[in-house]
């Protein structure tokens, strides 16, 4: 595997050599966007839920912009063939459609829907001493959840 | 046969390798096939990140307790580490390219300098667990009232799975990168005035860094 | 048709009398002789999954058991689930046929990474080793689905070490995937556009994508259960609030498309056989390759449709059930083009045709009671019953096994030069078809009846006994179809007639070179100008019957 | 031996369920024999060496390919509309339903009557009277089958879920386990009695409740505890291939598997209920379920049941006396 001839940019094999200034700005701006990811975790809006839903889209978005950067300038996706692109739009992008899940976890609250929701005393099943030992009663029983 | 129209001959051998008919199908090639390979590790890694996303979901407010347990300011440390590696090996693929051997050793031998750095900060954070008995098993133990213990150790759990791998990725990049050093430093036919190997295992190397430049908001900072 | 005209001269190299050294064979970089090495492999480990579906049968003749106990009836379909899954079916047709043919198809002299093919091979005997060292040490008795929390917490057997392996086996499985997907893309031979590729290469296209895709998915879960199983790490375990039903969400995510890796690369030789034995172009090329496509992709939102008892939740379900029964669509496709295909064409039944035949008829009874399961409705009553195994066998062997023994057939002579018994294939094929059938047709009437999957005894309800006999008996006539094979092959190496370059006057580039190929393939890179199925059934016709009258005209001669 | 086709219609789901069932069947048929009549035709028709018109074969119609595509399309939407109506009806209970709790453990069924009556791998229930069963392991997860009523669904840890019918015919219905759930899946299953309304007032007023107060008196208590947990399925008068018979156990001489003998004291039995696969006898595998996990017996019923096995000296029969020689008899107690 030799190779002489690097500054030769024929169609779509060229290699683009990324110039050092672009590498030494893309590092700065990776280390700005740290310090400003820390700084907006520090931020407390309120408790409502969507100020919980939008620190967490910021420091998710600041994330994914760094990643970007990383692709582009340090990998070089910026330069690569057609076909890496293709792999790494569809690459990164097929993960998302494993969030495909969240349908379920999403609904299954909403289940059963008819019949369930009568009053309140007998919506909850009772489990009352199925033995006598009363740990087995804790046994169904979910970690509160929020 | 009706759809063989003429034949070319076969390209001389040597400098390609035999199934390729020119360096730059062999170089093509090897640059998708590394690409390939990340996107496998994407989803490998994205298995896990959807676990978490889901249990995240699940048990927000409590995650935001337990979190505490770990120390953001070490967390920031080893992104800068870890970033830093990343731009190292970035200009050691520069230097690779321009066949600047010395440049390219120095940038190297930083990127394996900084790895193992991280690999020191991530052993402190990890013995500080160990001693609070926050790995998860029989030991586990948990004092904090807000948050239910099973949930904790689901947390740490997550936390030691992902930056776990992580850890593993990262030992697997110091060897890599080692070996390609050596090889470097050694004129070694596979490597001499040829960057692709370079450029290859910065792909990896990158990829390891993107990996962290997630798991840092999610298990040291969790935004609320 | 002139495969006595190009007779090859036996003084010439081939790939497998090249060097003959062991260490030329271990040290490989070859991919046909890899090839070879997969297919010695895995016809092992397909006799020995076939035993264990031997002792199954035969336990079930008796609705108290015959002589297996308890657990080592668990052991034993575990065995049979985890060695027909992932050291056959998901290797079978790509890692043999896929790693012989691709280059040759698509005129290359070898895959991109023929050093990484090697790797991949050496992690399969890696893995394949820890599946069976676990077999030897006791067994595993969770089903080859590893459903937590009982794989992870309760179970008492070696669930860690064939985790392990399957960990390994599945990058193994990625290692080929990146590297077909790779030589597809960047070495296809000048001329080879897309739309001219053989359907059995957009298969394999098909496939890897799956296997990149999916794999590792599965990967990381299992490494999951054996870090539970090991250092306690419960990411799935229900008393750590842990969702036991989320193992098997990730488990499915790749398991279902998985299927498609087993049944696409057998849907590709279906493609390639009936053309050839058709002589007859593909009806609809450009459905059947986009077909495969959209099964691959479409493929890998279906995964619910095993969990629509699971507890998901039933919207999920319904959405899930939506979705499956679009992705029938696509596998209608391909079988009606594919009987089309004979229209007007000049069918010759030779052995690979039967099987290729057989496994039309077979996929088509897979693929509609397929529909019951994938309908949210219908799938309550049937799922985790007989019903399920009697249709996935019908995919699976029925799809899968089917065209692999197609695929043998068909490529045997190009493999290693040599003819095998005709008549004893046809034999072998009708007997594989009827004894199939035996089996498992009575599987989803005890199905429907009731009889759950993975019953030791069933003598809750002992008339479910008259079903099993009569499957028990046809799995008999199975053994005795798949053990010809072994025979009049093996017998073809020693004495079989030279096959020529081209016994079935096939087109496609793998038949331009020698049988055996040499070790590079191709002595020139060919250009292709065309689609490879070219052919021509009334020409062929004309030619044939000429044959035939020459020959008729010899005979009379001699009798005279 | 029965000659059985299909499963008796039992339920309110049973008729609307082989509705949708042998229509999807009438299909099946239908495009088998079209794909095999296609297929034998052509393949007669156009065998080779066979006089035929082969000229202009056609390789793509486009036509012909839409209706390849919209036909089954328009087939499988119809059908999922019907298939999907089934699916949410038999996951929407009505509001009177007659609720009965369902604990799955390896391997057995509890069920809990809202009056407080208990059964072990029964269900009693009454005909035309919707049941809804709500339902939770206490291990790994299971699955709640009743073919006759076309009703399935699984029982998992950590979270409740549910499946309701009306028996519409009295009768005896098969119950069984359809997720593998460990050694004795294949027993892990009973009988539904549906009964008429009277006869199931009956059965509540009177017999039903097989596990009524415990006794004061803790052998007693053992006894009844012994049953309820099914101890007497495996554990009989007499030594058998899945467990040895515990009747005059105590204080006798055990052989293990690794040669050792062992008396079997109160620590022993103690430890064979909590941790059988410790110390096994010679000649048994690991077939006993393990009460430690998850603490579903507590200290007093292992008490219960110790001073129970205690009682087992003086057997009805008389029993050969574990010999630790003799492998036959050694062959002792995992409890």
């Amino acid at each position: 595997m030799s190779h002489d001839h690097l500054e030769t940019h024929d169609g779509d094999y060229s290699h683009h050599v990324v110039p050092i200034s672009k590498l030494i700005t893309t590092f700065i701006l990776l280390i700005v966007l740290m310090a400003a990811t820390v700084f907006a975790s520090t931020w407390h809006l309120g408790d409502a839920w969507y100020f919980s839903v939008f620190a967490n889209l910021l420091a998710l978005g600041i994330a994914v912009t760094k990643a970007l950067l990383v692709i582009s300038y340090f990998m070089g996706a910026k330069w690569a063939s057609n076909l890496s692109k293709m792999f790494i739009i569809g690459g990164f992008g097929w993960f998302t459609t494993m969030y495909f899940m969240f349908l379920d976890y999403g609904t299954r609250q909403w289940e059963p829907i008819k019949g369930w929701e009568r009053d309140a005393s007998t919506a909850l099943p009772r489990f009352k001493d199925l033995d006598e030992n009363p740990e087995a009663q804790d046994v169904g029983q979910q970690p509160a959840s929020p | 046969m009706a759809h063989v129209a003429k034949k070319i001959p076969l390209g001389e051998p040597g400098a390609v390798f035999e199934q390729y008919e020119d360096i730059h199908q062999q170089n093509d090639s090897y640059v998708v096939g590394m690409w390939a390979f990340l996107v496998t590790e994407v989803m490998f890694f994205g298995a896990l990140f959807l676990m978490y996303s889901i249990y995240r979901w699940k048990y927000q407010p409590y995650f935001w307790e337990v979190h505490h347990e770990l120390d953001w300011r070490l967390g920031a440390l080893n992104t800068t580490i870890l970033l830093a590696s990343s731009f190292s090996m970035a200009l050691a693929v520069h230097f690779a390219q321009r066949t600047q051997k010395t440049k390219q050793l120095m940038c190297l031998g930083t990127t394996v300098l900084c790895a193992f750095g991280f690999l020191v900060v991530k052993g402190i954070e990890w013995s500080a667990k160990w001693e609070h008995h926050h790995i998860p098993g029989p030991n586990f133990h948990w004092t904090e009232a807000t948050v239910p213990p099973n949930v904790a150790q689901l947390f740490f759990s997550l936390y030691f799975a992902m930056t776990g791998l992580h850890g593993v990725h990262v030992v697997v990049g110091i060897i890599v990168i080692s070996v390609l050093a050596i090889l470097v430093a050694k004129d070694n036919v596979m490597v001499k005035g040829d960057y692709i190997p370079t450029e290859l295992i910065g792909l990896y190397w990158h990829f390891v860094d993107l990996v962290w430049i997630f798991l840092f908001p999610l298990f040291y900072l969790i935004p609320r | 048709m002139s495969a006595v005209a190009t007779q090859v001269s036996h003084q010439e190299k081939n790939y497998l009398n090249d060097e003959n050294t062991i260490k030329s064979w271990l040290l490989t970089k070859d991919h046909k002789r890899i090839a070879v090495m997969y297919l010695v492999a895995i016809s092992i480990f397909f006799l020995a999954g076939s035993i264990a579906a031997g002792m199954i049968r035969l336990e079930l003749v008796s609705p108290r058991g015959a002589f297996l106990t308890n657990d080592a009836y668990n052991r034993t379909f575990t065995a049979h689930g985890v060695i027909m899954i992932f050291l056959f079916l998901l290797v079978g047709i790509p890692a043999v046929f896929g790693n012989f043919l691709v280059p040759l198809m698509i005129g290359a002299k070898d895959l991109a990474f023929p050093r990484l093919n090697l790797v991949s091979l050496y992690l399969f005997f890696t893995g394949a080793a820890f599946a069976l060292l676990a077999l030897i040490f006791g067994g595993v008795d969770t089903g080859w689905t590893f459903y937590t929390p009982y794989s992870s917490m309760y179970s008492n057997s070696q669930v860690a070490l064939v985790l392990v392996g399957a960990f390994i086996l599945g990058f193994s499985s990625i290692a080929t995937g990146v590297n077909f997907i790779v030589t597809i893309h960047k070495m296809r031979a000048p001329g080879m556009t897309w739309f001219r590729l053989p359907l059995y290469i957009w298969s394999h296209y098909a496939t890897s994508i799956i296997i990149i895709l999916g794999t590792p998915v599965v990967a990381i879960t299992l490494l999951l259960v054996v870090l539970e199983r090991v250092f306690h790490l419960g990411v799935f375990s229900p008393e750590l609030g842990g969702d036991p039903v989320l193992f098997q969400h990730l488990f499915w995510f790749y398991s279902h498309p998985a299927v498609y890796i087993m049944i696409l690369p057998a849907m590709g030789v279906v493609s390639e056989v009936i053309a050839c034995f058709s002589r007859n172009s593909i009806f609809g090329y450009k459905f059947v390759a986009m077909s495969s496509m959209a099964i691959a992709l479409l493929g890998f939102f279906v995964w619910g449709h095993h969990m629509f008892i699971s507890s998901q939740s039933m919207y999920q379900g319904l959405v899930f059930s939506l979705i499956t029964f679009l992705i029938a669509v696509p596998s209608a496709v391909k079988v009606f083009n594919w009987s089309l295909t004979m229209y007007k064409g000049s069918v010759w039944l030779a052995s690979p045709m039967i099987f290729a035949l057989g496994f039309m008829g077979l996929f088509v009874i897979g693929g509609l009671t397929g529909v019951y399961l994938g309908s949210i409705g219908t799938d309550v009553h049937l799922t985790g019953t007989y019903f399920i195994v009697a249709h996935f066998h019908y995919v699976m062997v029925g799809g899968t096994v089917m065209g692999f023994l197609a695929a043998l057939h068909f490529w045997w002579p190009k493999m290693f030069g040599k003819m095998y018994n005709e008549s004893m294939a046809k034999v072998s094929a009708v007997l594989v078809f009827i004894g199939f059938n035996v089996t498992f047709f009575p599987q989803f009437i005890v199905g429907y009846l009731g009889m759950p999957r993975r019953y030791h005894y069933y003598y809750l309800n002992p008339d479910f006994q008259i079903w099993n006999i009569a499957s028990s008996f046809g799995s008999t006539v199975l053994a005795l179809g798949f053990l010809l094979p072994v025979i009049y092959l093996t017998k073809s190496l020693k004495s079989g007639a030279p096959a020529g370059p081209n016994p079935w006057g096939a087109t496609g580039l793998e038949w331009e070179v020698e049988s055996p190929p040499t070790k590079h393939n191709f002595h020139e890179i060919p250009v292709v100008t065309g689609l490879v199925y070219d052919y021509n059934s009334e020409a062929d016709e004309a030619a044939w019957e000429e044959e035939e009258r020459e020959m008729e005209h010899v005979t009379r001669g001699g009798q005279h | 031996m029965n000659f059985q086709l299909a499963p008796d219609r039992a339920s309110n789901f049973a008729g609307q369920y082989d509705a949708l069932f042998y229509t999807f069947s009438a299909f099946a048929v239908f495009f088998t024999i079209a794909v095999f009549v296609m297929v034998v035709t052509f393949v007669t028709k156009y065998r080779r060496g066979k006089k035929a018109n082969r000229a202009n074969p056609i390789h793509h119609n486009s036509l012909l390919e839409a209706i390849f595509m919209g036909v089954p399309t328009i087939i499988a939407l119809t059908m999922f509309v019907f298939s999907a109506k089934l699916f949410v009806d038999m996951r929407t209970p009505p509001k009177n339903s007659y609720e009965v709790f369902v604990i799955g453990k390896q391997w057995m069924w509890h069920l809990q009557h809202p009056n407080g009556i208990r059964e072990n791998n029964e269900l009693h229930v009454p005909v035309g009277q919707p049941v809804k069963l709500t339902m939770i392991s206490q291990d790994v997860i299971h699955g709640f089958f009743i073919p006759d009523y076309r009703v399935q669904y699984q029982v998992v840890p950590g979270r409740y879920t549910q499946l309701w019918f009306t028996p519409t015919k009295p009768g005896k219905f098969n119950l069984f386990c359809t997720i593998h759930c460990g050694t004795q899946h294949s027993e892990m299953g009973g009988y539904v009695y549906a009964m008429e309304p009277k006869d199931f007032a009956e059965w509540q007023a009177t017999g039903g409740n097989r596990f009524k107060e415990r006794p004061k008196n803790l052998a007693d208590a053992g006894k009844q505890l012994y049953e309820e947990l099914l101890c007497n399925n495996c554990h009989m008068e007499k030594d058998n291939p899945r467990a040895p018979s515990l009747y005059g156990i105590f204080q006798s001489k055990r052989k293990m598997t690794d040669g050792t003998v062992v008396e079997a004291d109160e620590n022993y039995i103690r430890e064979s209920i909590v941790n059988p696969y410790n110390r096994l006898n010679a000649g048994y595998g690991n077939q006993m379920p393990i009460y430690e996990y998850k603490k579903q017996i507590s200290e007093e019923q292992i008490r219960m049941l110790l001073e129970y096995i205690k009682t087992l000296g003086s057997a009805p029969a008389p029993v050969t006396t574990p010999a630790p020689t003799a492998r036959g008899n050694a062959a002792g107690g995992q409890s």
